[in-house]
């Protein structure tokens, strides 16, 4: 073929285009891909993960975090500050006082979500939080990062059903085994009491990591 | 050229009216923060320094302050394109070093994933490429197009569109829906079709052609002295594959073929790219074909998900390599027995890649110096590591 | 409709006389052709920058601008108040005087060659008896205010790019005039007016001289403008922005202007000279018909902005003077073979001849020829 | 190929040259061997080495350690690992830069981290760090900082946000200000190799 030939095949092609984003319906070859955004949005994903949220049962106060330390130990960029509460006569909480999660830090890996043993660290949805000040509306304290297993249910159908099924299970299970141990203890009249259930606040004392200043 | 001797470099003869620019840290073609301190005699390049390290994160001792799993997104962010490869070659390295099996149907969907980013990185490079030829945007904008539909799967599957952190020691974080499977199965189907088009709009376009064939040749001897890797070695005519080499994984499984270019100039390397997705895709499509359902990670390893600091590799060292996009993507892991490695190294390929850039651009023109960089495929992450 | 400007004109020009003595009246009349310009210039330009960020975005899939205004429509005018509003940086070091000048200096002469386009049937602001000659060498002083640009913003980048638009511009117009000069042979006028007035039993570009001489006038235009795929004194990939790097603001929006309206002219006299200019069929005004014709050869400029990568400088060069000059030489001769002619001899022989040249041509030079590349399948 | 027969073939063809096996390596006990090794290793017939994948440095504590992987392209065979040590005080190594050009990056960034001088190499400069920088960063004496333990400006920017630090911690933080040091990684003691 002669000289230019390819430069003019290249040319239909990107007429062929021009016309195309005109008259094809979106989903056809050389149709507008474009999602405009915030009036259009592609649908979510159920694994989509952004910034990490805890999780309670029904009211606030019943939040499954034990402030056992682990995500802020695992958790690669150490975003995560837990400090846990202690009642009047200075005796550890199965709870956290503190919670705070430097959002300009993390980086959405999801290890917390995965390291987590009480089910109460997903990974959200929620993903419009821009904010003007760096420092102090990126950093979340518990009550910014408290939600509520029906809103887990309602952005994670599937893994949130299957959540709940584990932890109904993993409390039958403690319930069966307390019955047992009740009625053994009742049989056994004057042997020792049974051992408290296994608290998982045996781990070391929580360290606090060290936010980026 | 005396074999295994340094080559000369190609000494440039002007008379000494020069004029020295640094393109970069901040110039809209060194496809991120990348300097190369040019001498210029006219418009030609009579030398070249590449200076790097502006995104310097030490990369390799946040690796060794942390427990083997932890870094699997830190891997991610290497080379930020293909984040699927790099989690391969970590968790090869790890599997090597700890004797690890891996399950059959998560061997698959680790090919399948690999097999994409290669897709993903080569459709996009080749339109980078372009836009440093400087055509605008429109062919990074149809392969833009077609990555997103990728990436759609990626973000389906591990939740994230780029930084997928997917892959286990042992298998794979979640298992692919068959509804997913259909999807590849769809793109795998529809992509020769868009490849077509894309070489139509480029392969044969004369411009192209008299920008790419024969600027920055590599001589095969001097790329395999230089270890230079991927589908720039490719291009200038040696067969190292290290899918068919080591055949890690189940790559042995798969027919497919290894393109080779002959002179090794800039268009070899763009059409290497090209017949490198081709055979990508006849990988996809058999993967999809064989792949059954299954376990997706070992048993033993499932217990180290939930507690990453118990998982203590024994004493000894491993060498895991992959064929990335880019080229060797290798990691050197030296284990004490503790939870953190004691060394831990990256081979990244597009930072020994650039070794030969002064090589490749002396004598040539300015722009020609750009689209040489271009072709080399660098992502800055992985450069600075 | 046909005539409703030069209408309106005339309007204005009678209510003006009632009130001004009769020997101003020629001044009102230049007054009132050069508002009109210089209203049009801008307007021009920004509604191509509108047009270009739409058909290239539509060539890539995308929307383009639809933010401000339905399509975007306001969108010119939402840039220029950025524009204006934005900081006006002068570099350390530079040449403030040169600095200045040179926007200044490459928005005039692209407004003075809007003064011999027919934009109509007897709408044009003066037909000069050498208007061609008039609007190549006006189209020649922007080489200048680019070289000021380039050197008076102290910036290696800059100096890159004002070094290759010189050697560009200047070896271009080589090629240009040659290539307008079948034309000229077989008009016998430098006058834009006649050229079109030529032009009304049968459009140059239908003649084989004619046909060829478009495209090499078009692609020495494309050239002269600096648009892709010879974009090289603005190459973004390689120079940053070329010699207006250091440029910000109003600024750095007039040397967009200049641009833009250089375009419109280069497009409009490629209309002039081979399309027949304002000549159509009648259902449609003159005017119209002129733009409608520079309009769809901006959007060619569009278009080959949209799929083809950029030159190297050296092949910039080769092109205009191993390529584009003797296809032009043999052109006019095939011009003059052409008008002595008769018959079907008339269109063949000069047809053989241009397609004879491009190969060999095409055979002498080698290096830009696509070589055949084999790959191998190794497994 | 095994890595002993290796280890024969080159004592072999190289006699004076001192190799030791280590972890399924050879460790080239007297340094200055190392390019006669690497050498013997590309062009020997049988063996054909020529690409040379990765060099790195290591700190095992006592001593500093290069470790080069070799593959071969010809022969589609590997690998083989070669090791160097050089003393911590004065690292000294040869370049293999004149044999393998891949090595030039490489042993530059091995330099930079390390500290590792690779003698003989063309242009020994630090590549990733700017060249006023103090210290070998990767070396496992490298003072860090301890990013689990809060220091007063921490605690200050901590208060200063609504964020409730415990007690123990601001103990120690002030602890630590008063001392006038900064928290400090513990450093290993013990290498994992003997």
């Amino acid at each position: 073929m002669f000289y230019g030939y390819g430069i003019l095949q290249g040319m239909w092609v990107t007429l062929k285009q021009f016309f195309a984003s005109y008259f094809k319906k979106r989903g056809q070859d050389g149709a507008l891909f474009t999602v405009e955004y915030p009036e259009q949005r592609l649908p979510e994903k159920e694994r989509f993960r952004n910034f990490p949220f805890l999780i309670y049962d029904k009211e606030p106060e019943n939040l499954r975090c034990v402030a056992c330390d682990i995500c802020a130990k695992e958790c690669p960029p150490k975003c995560i500050y837990i400090v846990r509460e202690f009642d009047k006569d200075g005796k550890p909480l199965k709870r956290p006082a503190i919670f705070d999660i430097d959002f300009t830090v993390c980086m959405n890996c999801g290890i917390c979500e995965e390291a987590c043993p009480f089910e109460a660290i997903y990974m959200d949805h929620e993903f419009e939080i821009a904010s003007a000040e760096r420092n102090d509306d990126l950093l979340y304290h518990k009550d910014d990062l408290l939600k509520s297993n029906a809103y887990f249910h309602k952005i994670r159908p599937n893994d949130a059903t299957a959540v709940d099924a584990k932890l109904k299970e993993a409390e039958d299970k403690k319930k069966a085994a307390e019955a047992a141990a009740k009625a053994k203890a009742e049989a056994a009249a004057k042997a020792p009491p049974p051992p408290p259930p296994a608290a998982p606040g045996t781990t070391p004392p929580p360290q606090p990591p060290k936010p980026a200043v | 050229m005396n074999k295994g001797e340094i080559s000369p470099k190609n000494e440039v003869q002007h008379d000494g009216q020069t004029l020295e620019i640094n393109v970069g840290p901040q110039h809209p073609s060194t496809h991120g923060v990348f300097r190369m301190n040019m001498v210029l005699d006219g418009e030609t390049v009579v030398s070249l320094k590449p200076v790097m390290g502006y995104l310097h994160r030490n990369h390799e001792q946040i690796a060794e302050n942390m427990s083997y799993a932890a870094s699997m997104p830190y891997t991610d962010r290497l080379d930020y394109f293909n984040s699927m490869s790099n989690n391969f070659g970590w968790s090869l390295a790890v599997e090597k070093l700890a004797a690890i099996e891996v399950p059959e149907r998560a061997q698959y969907i680790r090919v399948i994933m690999a097999e994409l980013t290669r897709i993903v990185n080569h459709v996009s490079v080749i339109g980078f490429l372009l836009n440093d030829l400087g055509a605008f945007f429109t062919p990074v904008l149809y392969a833009f197009r077609e990555r997103e539909k990728i990436l759609d799967l990626f973000e389906e599957v591990s939740g994230a569109r780029m930084m997928c952190n997917y892959f286990r020691f042992g298998g794979i974080k979640y298992d692919v829906p068959q509804s997913v499977l259909e999807r590849i199965r769809e793109i795998v189907d529809k992509f020769p079709k868009f490849l077509d088009e894309f070489e139509t709009l480029l392969t044969k376009n004369e411009i192209l052609c008299m920008r790419c064939q024969n600027v920055g040749v590599l001589p095969a001897e001097l790329a395999v002295n230089a270890s230079i890797t991927g589908p720039m070695l490719r291009a200038s005519g040696v067969n190292y594959d290290i899918r068919k080499v080591d055949k890690y994984s189940i790559y042995d499984r798969f027919n497919f073929k290894v393109p080779l270019g002959k002179k090794g100039d800039v268009y070899d390397r763009y059409y290497v790219r090209v017949l490198e997705i081709r055979e990508s895709l006849k990988i996809l499509d058999q993967a999809l074909k064989e792949i059954k359902p299954g376990e997706i990670m070992n048993k033993k390893m499932v217990p180290f998900l939930k507690s990453p600091r118990n998982f203590k590799p024994p004493v000894g060292e491993a060498y895991g390599r992959v064929e990335a996009p880019k080229g060797e993507l290798g990691f050197y892991v030296v284990s004490d027995g503790t939870p953190q490695p004691w060394r831990y190294h990256v081979r990244a390929p597009s930072f020994i890649n650039l070794t030969i850039l002064e090589d490749l651009c002396l004598g040539h023109k300015l722009a020609d110096a750009i689209v040489i960089l271009g072709s080399v495929d660098i992502v800055l992450g992985e450069v600075d590591h | 409709m046909e005539s409703i400007f030069v209408n309106l004109k005339g309007a204005i020009l009678g209510v003006l006389g009632k009130f001004m003595p009769e020997w101003t009246m020629p001044i009102h009349s230049i007054m009132i052709s050069i508002t009109a310009i210089a209203v049009l210039g801008p307007a021009i330009m920004m509604y191509l920058t509108l047009m270009e960020r739409k058909v290239v975005g539509r060539m890539q899939n995308r929307i383009g601008p639809n933010r401000v205004g339905k399509w975007g429509l306001l969108q010119p005018l939402a840039d220029g108040v950025k524009m204006l509003t934005k900081e006006d940086i002068v570099p350390k070091g530079a040449d403030p005087v040169l600095h200045l000048l040179a926007p200044i200096l490459i928005v005039a002469p692209a407004l003075l060659l809007f003064a011999v386009l027919p934009f109509g049937k007897g709408m044009i602001a003066v037909d000069l008896n050498v208007g061609i000659l008039y609007f190549l060498a006006v189209s020649s002083t922007t080489t200048i205010a680019i070289f000021m640009a380039s050197w008076g913003s102290r910036n290696k980048y800059s100096i890159l790019g004002g070094m290759r638009a010189v050697a560009q511009m200047i070896s271009y117009e080589v090629p240009m005039v040659l290539s307008v000069v079948p034309v000229l042979l077989v008009v016998g006028s430098l006058s834009t007016r006649q050229i079109v007035e030529a032009q009304a039993s049968g459009w140059f570009v239908l003649t084989p001289w004619g046909f060829f001489g478009a495209v090499f006038f078009f692609l020495c235009t494309v050239a002269e403008c600096n648009r892709s795929p010879f974009d090289l004194p603005e190459a973004e990939s390689e120079i940053v922005a070329g010699f207006h790097t250091e440029y910000s603001g109003m600024k750095f929006a007039l040397f967009y202007m200049a641009e833009f309206m250089n375009c419109f002219s280069g497009a409009a006299l490629t209309t002039t000279l081979y399309f027949g200019g304002w000549q159509g069929p009648g259902f449609l005004p003159s005017w119209i018909w002129f733009f409608l014709k520079t309009y769809s050869f901006i959007f060619v400029m569009m278009w080959f902005r949209g799929t083809l990568p950029r030159l190297r400088v050296d092949q910039l060069m080769g092109l205009a003077w191993k390529f584009l000059l003797p296809l032009t030489l043999v052109n006019i001769l095939a011009a003059g073979l052409w008008y002595y002619l008769g018959g079907i001899l008339k269109f063949f022989i000069p047809l053989v001849l241009m397609a004879g040249s491009f190969t060999i041509l095409t055979w002498l030079n080698k290096p830009y020829v696509p070589e055949k590349r084999e790959y191998q399948f190794a497994d | 190929m095994k890595t002993e027969e290796i280890k024969a073939l080159i004592e072999k063809a190289l006699p004076g040259v001192k190799l030791k096996l280590v972890r399924e390596s050879l460790l080239v006990e007297n340094a200055a061997d190392l390019p006669r090794v690497a050498k013997c290793l590309k062009e020997d017939p049988a063996l054909k080495f020529d690409y040379l994948s990765s060099v790195t440095g290591a700190d095992y504590l006592t001593y500093l350690e290069s470790v080069y992987h070799l593959y071969s392209m010809e022969k589609k065979a590997g690998s083989i690992v070669l090791r160097a040590r050089t003393d911590r005080a004065n690292p000294r190594l040869p370049s293999l830069v004149p044999i393998y050009r891949g090595a030039e990056y490489q042993e530059r960034e091995a330099y930079d981290l390390y500290g590792i001088v690779y003698e003989n190499h063309p242009d020994m400069r630090r590549i990733f760090m700017w060249d006023s920088f103090e210290g070998w960063p990767m070396r496992k004496d490298y003072e860090q900082e301890d990013s689990e333990t809060l220091e007063a400006a921490d605690v200050e920017w901590l208060e200063k946000r609504g964020v409730k630090v415990s007690d123990a911690d601001r103990a120690k933080a002030e602890e630590l200000r008063k001392t006038g040091k900064r928290a400090v990684a513990q450093k290993p003691t013990g290498s994992p190799e003997a």
